[in-house]
């Protein structure tokens, strides 16, 4: 049965790449607005994409809101998520060492994912497509509708934070507490809100990277750890806080994974994008994006 | 404790056309100038005027864009600043880089560490010869605390000393490290009248030791008391170059210091340290 | 060493020694014996990761990269080539140390959240080699019938045995490290980690040294590997994934970054409560467990030994107030 | 469906304290029945990776130890069930059963749930004289038989699932075959007996890709595969990479090239979130999930049925097939106990020489040569019709 029928694979894989690419931009941008604003690297962004997914289950099924309310429902519970982890931990922590910060953020994230062990069991669950319709046949590629959707969403986020942090005060002031919060707080920035804000904004994104890809790969309790590892190495590949560096690594990391996969050994296809990211560490630590001299002034 | 002995008069440091740049800064053009051996080298000028960047360039911390550095004869531009320190250059930092955890004595036992060789093995396994070199570490660093007055503190955390105390440690971690050349970075900074006067006594002996002293430094006062040669830095260069009193009366030095609106004959403030 | 610090070493010492005879009789606790074998492997790792990331400050998550390296190579050469395990070891021992270099010397020149990753990284890159190489390794469905391990001829079976032959290990390393940090070496690396600058500036060789205690701890992680593959005698690559290497970090951190015995009181403790006491709490235990780390890294951020040992000092001797 | 779904959210807390009070059932009851009580030990992966197999047995070992209390017990003597979960983590099992052999001092045990942990603790079977039944599938379990006299394994091995698959293929004319398994103990056993078997077949394999556990795209796996020119695809994987393949393969339109899975989708779960796209995909499976479609006349059928209602009734859960391995390995530990009490060495030798045991997953014919007791008829070949099992022609 000759593949005439079907277009290019390179096409298919193409696809697939970019799919599961723009889930680590999204997971890449929530790690750099974080970092933006407290130069923190919240090991926990993994288990905010997990519980977006777990908790829009839970409004579309449990609770029987249609698929789009429980989208927001679900990034408004992340949220909440997101402040209960700057409040209650990140705050008490004001001293708290790089490395200390690294092991709270661990330690956070094994607490939601026995959390949501305990509340959602260990099976994993389902949501529908946000369109519903199969695969549709592009040139003879397969083309599924809510890869179109998870596309759309990384897009329209994307374009979103760069205004917000480029143009709007708000977004100017959030960074301003990154540079130099005491400075901030000199000129009147409430650091605190800013934080608080910073905290939310990035478990709102982790959510809605959780309830678009839940559709097409299912979401369990132990999701989180992997897609919050491959979010970090898209988020360092594109230079730590640069917003388009992350959606550009993200989808990078994606196509050599996918690509990989399909002409070298679907075995390896993780390591390709490991090995990708330490040469970046190694050569390139600012990221593809970052600028050299930013790099050098931030403080570790 | 002997400074390495070098062969003849030749100038201990030679800068040759040391050219910095940061970005689109330039913070060094193009400085020439010798530093003869054995003397009190004083280096002053406004903030900004490139001494921490210049002393940051001798002592290996940065690499200048441009230019040759040679201390002790050997080119030093393109070294690490572990190994100049090996070759026989110290110095302390503008904001007090010290070992706060570790104790005052533990502090200058570091300063020993480029003058002794015992690797990872020997320290693991407490050899013979380990053990020899861990006690003569102990009694030179206390011989070196004893030199600067700091005997009594031995065995405080560094952290604790008060401000002026911590500056003077410095000098003595510096100090263990055997130097033919020690750069102190504005060591008076944060001293009270008292303690800069007993500094300034510190360094003249430091000197009759035989170890030439590069002193990057504002207070005007200790400058103009125990320089041999002074050299002022200006926006990246050299402005001038000569002995205290020549420094003292050179218009442009003052000129540069106060700025446009003085004129030559309101007399030389500079004279009585007000700046 | 005066008596007065002494004692509390000999004190630990002579109950170690008597650990397995105490625990026999009672049969609640008895099998602690295994628990502890375990615990003394695992201690092994973070002693190195003590002197790594304790006092030389410089944070690893691939020491389970290493434990792996070290287990496989003993585990491949005595049951491939059938080599006498006391010479695998070694081997072995080489082996993560060259890979330690290799990686090492790029690593360490990052600082902070990039050398995290960096090593992070690498160390699943290995758990996916370990994974993949099914010819050598076994692949996922693990290796089997690995030969144990003989002293003198005699096959070293039973618990106590065992227990003995890792916790002799421990003291080796115990006293060999704690004879580094009292030393010029040490004192280098606790200078590296106080201010990185000035060290490089009293010629210390910075980089150099970073590497060194890098491969360092890859050689007792290693050790530590072979250890554990003669005890169990079987292998799987999720034994040696990343989340034994931060539970190797949380070991160390939890039990004080900044004391040896932190490294080692805080691996028993963690031990026991991953293994041992948690059970109680059933599909609560992954809940407690991130609870439990939360709370020491919120309250008790210097570890519970070092917080411990503030505690006595501070009734000893008071500090003179601090100047800045 | 809103509701049933509402139900079982709020009945997890519910089954929680369910749990709790279950628990606490057990112990009285135990002394109700006087005597001596027989202990089995029991250690399954609850949590970790194979979490989803894990839960199942505990679940079928806690309910048939209170059926039989509930009886009375064996001989008189209350049967207790000391059960740990070893987190789908080799050092936490081995460290679980060294418990159950010293401490807890249990004749016999049963489990570990995956293949990788059985192995990692038979030598400590041997070593310690215990005999163990694994829930895991790898022949490397019982075999070479010398190295393995005290350990015995219920679920039917990947040569079994393979043979059948391979039957039925070479029936409908396929020769040509792309497989695609998962990277964890499972797949691996699986693909090893895949390459293995297909020469004996005359079966060829065009493409071999793997994938992770944990993975969320398998489409570079079945575009590969799509393109080898292959005549149907085999995925040997559990848990959710299992119901990605299938939707994978429907959204690349491959329903020409047929779909082989598994008998790790062997359950309702996996059905249910594949929904339609699952429609006509085979897997030869086990007794326990046809029960219904069986002829009246079926020996197991009536052991199948019972189990299957009292699961249901207790957990409102679908059974699982993984639940199946643990009710052979807890009714042969139960029978064992019955003929000789809690002598170790009895029960092995009890165990090896037990015939025509009907239990979920065949019928068991041990022997010392065969400590597995099943062959390739005690599975079905199935196929998914409109969300559900049917016996494929």
């Amino acid at each position: 049965m000759e593949s005439a029928g079907f277009g290019a694979a390179w096409l298919q894989y193409a696809l697939g790449g970019i799919t599961i690419g723009a889930i680590y931009a999204l997971v890449a941008i929530g790690y750099n607005i974080i970092y933006n604003v407290t130069e923190i690297i919240n090991f926990a962004q993994g288990e905010f994409v997990m519980l977006g997914g777990l908790f829009a289950v839970f409004f579309y099924e449990a609770c029987g809101l249609p698929i789009l309310a429980a989208f927001l429902a679900a990034v408004a519970a992340v949220a909440l998520t997101g402040l209960v982890l700057e409040r209650y931990v990140i705050r008490n922590a004001r001293q708290a060492t790089v490395l200390s910060m690294i092991i709270i953020t661990i330690a956070f994230s094994i607490l939601l994912k026995g959390g949501a062990m305990l509340a959602w069991g260990k099976d994993p669950y389902r949501l529908p497509p946000f369109t519903g319709g199969g695969s549709i046949l592009w040139n003879g590629v397969a083309v599924q509708p809510q890869a179109l959707w998870v596309l759309g969403v990384s897009g329209i986020i994307v374009v979103c934070l760069t205004l917000f942090f480029r143009r709007s005060v708000y977004g100017k002031a959030m960074l301003a507490c990154a540079d130099n919060p005491a400075a901030a707080r000199l000129v009147g920035i409430p650091v605190r809100t800013m934080i608080f804000l910073s905290f939310m904004l990035s478990a709102a994104i982790g959510a809605a990277a959780g309830v678009s890809i839940t559709p097409i790969t299912l979401m369990e309790y132990d999701r989180g750890a992997l897609l919050g590892l491959k979010g970090f190495g898209a988020a360092v590949l594109g230079g730590l806080g640069q917003f388009f560096g992350a959606l550009v690594a993200g989808l990078l990391l994606g196509l050599a994974e996918s690509f990989c996969a399909g002409y070298v050994s679907s075995g390896y296809k993780d390591a390709v994008a490991l090995v990708l990211l330490l040469l970046a560490l190694f050569f390139k630590p600012e990221g593809l994006f970052g600028s050299k001299e930013a790099a050098g002034l931030k403080r570790f | 404790m002997t400074s390495p002995r070098f062969s003849s008069s030749d100038p201990i440091l030679i800068l040759q056309d040391v050219h910095m740049q940061f970005g689109g800064v330039t913070a060094l053009k193009g400085i020439r100038y010798q530093v003869p051996r054995g003397i009190v080298q004083s280096i002053i000028g406004p903030n900004g005027a490139g001494k921490t960047t210049l002393l940051n360039c001798i002592s290996g911390v940065l690499h200048p864009t441009e230019g040759r550095i040679s201390f002790l004869g050997r080119r030093v531009e393109r070294e690490p600043p572990h190994r100049i320190a090996a070759l026989g250059m110290s110095r302390t930092f503008q904001h007090v880089a010290l070992f706060p955890q570790m104790s005052v004595l533990e502090n200058v036992m570091v300063g020993r560490h480029v003058r002794t060789r015992s690797g990872f093995w020997a320290a693991g396994l407490r050899t013979r010869s380990m053990r020899r070199e861990e006690a003569a570490i102990g009694r030179d660093a206390r011989a070196w605390l004893d030199f600067v007055g700091l005997a009594d503190a031995a065995h405080l955390p560094a952290g604790a000393l008060p401000l002026g105390k911590q500056k003077i440690l410095e000098i003595a971690r510096a100090l263990a490290t055997d130097p033919a050349l020690l750069l102190l970075d504005e060591p008076a900074g944060g001293l009270n009248t008292r303690e800069t006067e007993e500094l300034g006594e510190l360094i003249g002996r430091i000197k009759e030791r035989g170890t030439t002293v590069i002193l990057v430094e504002h207070d005007m006062n200790l400058v103009m008391t125990i320089s041999d040669r002074i050299l002022v830095l200006y926006y990246g260069q050299p402005l001038a170059s000569g002995v205290p009193d020549e420094i003292k009366e050179n218009p442009e030095v003052i000129q540069a210091y106060l700025g446009d609106e003085w004129t030559p004959d309101e007399g030389a403030p500079i004279m009585n340290g007000q700046l | 060493m005066n008596l007065r610090k002494f004692a509390p070493v000999a004190a630990f010492v002579a109950f170690m020694a008597a650990f397995p005879w105490m625990v026999a009789p009672f049969d609640a606790i008895s099998h602690y014996t295994d628990v502890m074998v375990f615990a003394g492997i695992f201690c092994l790792v973070t002693i190195g990761l003590s002197l790594l990331m304790g006092f030389a400050g410089q944070i690893s998550l691939a020491q389970a990269a290493f434990f792996g390296i070290g287990a496989y190579a003993s585990a491949i050469l005595t049951g491939r080539f059938g080599w006498n395990p006391w010479a695998a070891m070694p081997a072995g021992a080489a082996a993560a140390a060259a890979v330690a270099w290799i990686v090492g010397v790029p690593a360490l020149r990052l600082k902070g959240h990039y050398l995290a990753m960096a090593t992070l990284g690498f160390g699943v890159i290995v758990h996916i080699v370990l994974n993949e190489e099914v010819e050598w390794t076994g692949g996922p469905s693990g290796m089997v019938d690995i030969p144990g391990l003989s002293v003198a001829g005699v096959r070293v079976l039973s618990e106590t045995a065992w227990y003995y032959l890792v916790w002799t290990f421990v003291a080796a390393a115990l006293i060999f490290s704690y004879h580094v940090l009292h030393s010029r070496v040490g004192r280098a690396l606790r200078a590296i980690h106080e201010a990185e600058k000035a060290a490089e500036a009293m010629g210390v060789p910075v980089a150099s040294y970073k590497v060194q205690v890098f491969v360092y701890s890859a050689v007792l992680a290693s050790l530590a590997g072979s250890l554990y593959t003669h005890y169990v005698t079987f292998l799987t690559p999720s034994s040696f994934d990343l989340m034994w290497s931060v539970r190797f970090v949380l070991m160390v951190v939890v039990g004080g970054m900044q004391s040896l015995w932190g490294a080692v009181l805080g691996t028993v403790f963690l031990t026991f409560v991953g293994n041992e006491w948690l059970h109680v709490f059933a599909d609560f235990e992954v809940l407690v467990y991130g609870g439990i780390l939360l709370a020491v890294a919120l309250l008790v951020p210097q570890g519970l030994v070092v917080w411990m040992q503030e505690k006595l000092s501070r009734r000893r001797e008071t500090l003179l107030p601090r100047s800045e | 469906m809103v509701g049933g779904r509402l139900a079982q959210c709020v009945g997890r807390w519910s089954r929680i304290v369910l749990w709790v009070c279950v628990l606490a059932l057990m112990v009285p009851a135990g002394v109700l029945a006087g005597g001596e009580p027989y202990k089995i030990g029991a250690v399954f992966s609850v949590t970790g990776g194979a979490s989803f197999l894990g839960e199942p047995e505990k679940r079928t070992a806690e309910m048939i130890v209170e059926q039989v209390n509930a009886q009375g017990g064996i001989n008189g003597h209350p049967v207790e069930l000391i059960l740990y979960d070893d987190e789908t983590d080799a050092t936490k099992c081995n460290l679980a059963v060294k418990k159950l052999i010293k401490r807890d001092k249990v004749p016999v045990i049963i489990g570990p749930t995956t293949s990788g942990n059985s192995l990692a603790v038979v030598g400590l079977a041997e070593d310690f004289k215990i005999p163990l039944i694994s829930c895991a599938a790898s022949y490397k379990i019982v075999e070479p038989v010398e190295s393995r006299r005290w350990v015995f394994k219920v679920a039917g091995s990947d040569k079994h699932v393979v043979g059948k698959m391979y039957d039925y293929m070479k029936a409908k004319g396929i020769s040509r075959i792309g497989i695609m398994t998962v990277s964890d103990g499972f797949g691996a056993s699986g693909r090893e007996e895949l390459l293995r078997l297909a020469q004996e077949y005359g079966i060829t394999v065009v493409a071999d890709e793997r994938y992770g556990p944990k993975d969320t795209d398998l489409t570079a796996q079945l575009t590969k595969i799509r393109e080898s020119g292959a005549q149907a695809v085999v995925n040997w994987s559990v848990g959710p990479t299992a119901v990605l393949a299938v939707k994978g393969w429907r959204d690349l339109k491959m329903e020409g090239m047929p779909l082989f899975q598994s008998h790790g989708f062997g359950s309702k779960k996996y059905l249910e979130l594949s929904g339609d796209a699952a429609e006509g995909v085979l897997l030869p499976l086990a007794r326990v999930n046809v029960g219904p479609l069986l002829p009246d006349d079926h020996p197991q059928k009536k052991v199948i049925m019972e189990y299957k209602q009292a699961y249901e009734a207790k957990y409102q859960e679908p059974i699982s097939s993984f639940g199946g391995h643990a009710w052979d390995s807890m009714h042969l530990a139960l029978a064992a106990l019955k003929a000789v009490g809690p002598d170790p060495a009895k029960i092995r030798d009890f165990l090896e020489n037990t015939k025509n045991f009907v239990g979920q997953h065949g019928i068991f014919n041990f022997s010392p040569q065969d400590h597995n007791g099943l062959s390739k008829d005690d599975l079905e070949m199935v196929v998914v019709k409109k969300g559900d099992w049917a016996l494929a022609q």
